[in-house]
């Protein structure tokens, strides 16, 4: 990705590095709460089904804390997966 | 016309206006997703009325209000930076 | 939200302040078709299911209008449940 | 370079733009979504073969027919600012 | 969708003109990305649920290469019916 | 500060920036679709404990490498520009 991405931007002045940065930062941002929305939209759709009382139960608790934590060493391991493939040929077979 | 620094000013503004624009996009994001889930719980799809009846209402006061307790929650959890492996 | 939002932006001229409310149109109409969106689409996709005919049965034209506004008070009644819980502390147990 | 305005023609360019975007965005997300509902409706998803059958390719075109007609019955529901309560 | 969406643009100088053809070609390119994840999304989805091996299967395979061609298949008939109702009346019943 | 072209510099270098944003766009959904998709297929649902198991991990590992084999299959597929018809 990244060779291919800067090569349009390859020795433009300080100014522009600084934008590209800027708009790298932002696209983090985004997406680490899109990734926080639906961490929470999964775990609340599959942890929560009682709608007697207003808080939630001890084992709803429970449940999302257990997949939220599942979830996010789910995407780390994914994560690491990811990165190897990217570093080898553009597909694997 | 000439400052010191040559990109203060300019990306510092625009980097503001990004900030405030993708933070309001996480709102809309998180509203959106917990309407389309309560709703998803909370009502009879077969349509028989437009109106929402009282076990709706009820149900959907309390979807909201779980939703926001497991978006704490999870919130907590991602901020304490606990290490999840 | 509003707060450390606009952190970034008091007391700035006149110009971005004009520059940041036509930000916020441009998200509440884009927010809005969104929303149109997967309001048709839900709707399609709860009350139409057959497909011997180009046109919509008389019941299932029933059905889209109540499903139509069935969701629409339920986003309003989201809505100001979301408004309330936004007022006090970002969370509550 | 000086004008009596101090942002006039800059921001109503801006938005133009900005609103010619977000109508392109709509009429995107509107076929995208009608293009994976008409699939999710009519196309038989074991795959035994590579073509569309028939029966698949009129479906598809009742279905596009039909969420056009849906469409356009929320968009007079919302237009007609039909006040939802 | 053009001509309204057009109103404010007509009779703009050339730079405006060239922003806004560089602006359709990126959503284009937005839109071609996104049409292939959710492609690939989809046929991994409906032909792949067996995890013993790495690699895919023979059958797995040919599902893929199905799946996908269906899928452009079906897009193309859907956008063909869309620019035909687009041409008509707004709505069409 | 006047250049005979009225629009070349400017117009390409936002090019070039909508283009790597573009590219990164991709990338992230890329990746977030894959994750969503492995975690369906991989991991039970009734959350017993916080940890992944040895099932479920070596699951995701081989959920990861057919995902990124169906996407180059697709890819060439599409740039084969082989008519679909």
């Amino acid at each position: 990705m990244d060779a291919s991405m800067m090569a349009g931007l390859e020795g433009l002045p300080e100014e522009d590095k600084a934008k590209m940065a800027s708009m790298i930062d932002q696209l983090q941002l985004r997406d680490s709460l899109r990734m926080y929305n639906s961490l929470v939209e999964r775990c609340f759709v599959d942890c929560v089904d009682t709608f007697t009382r207003k808080t939630l139960q001890k084992q709803e608790e429970t449940c999302v804390m257990r997949c939220a934590e599942k979830f996010l060493k789910h995407t780390m391991r994914v994560g690491m997966r990811f990165a190897e493939l990217n570093q080898n040929a553009p597909t694997q077979d | 016309m000439a400052s010191t620094n040559p990109f203060p000013e300019g990306i510092a503004k625009e980097q503001a206006f990004s900030m405030a624009q993708t933070e309001m996009e996480y709102r809309v994001e998180l509203f959106n997703k917990l309407a389309q889930t309560c709703f998803n719980k909370c009502v009879d799809k077969r349509y028989k009325e437009a109106e929402l009846n009282m076990g709706e209402n009820s149900c959907i006061d309390r979807c909201v209000s779980k939703y926001w307790q497991v978006n704490g929650m999870v919130g907590q959890l991602l901020s304490a930076g606990k290490p999840p492996m």
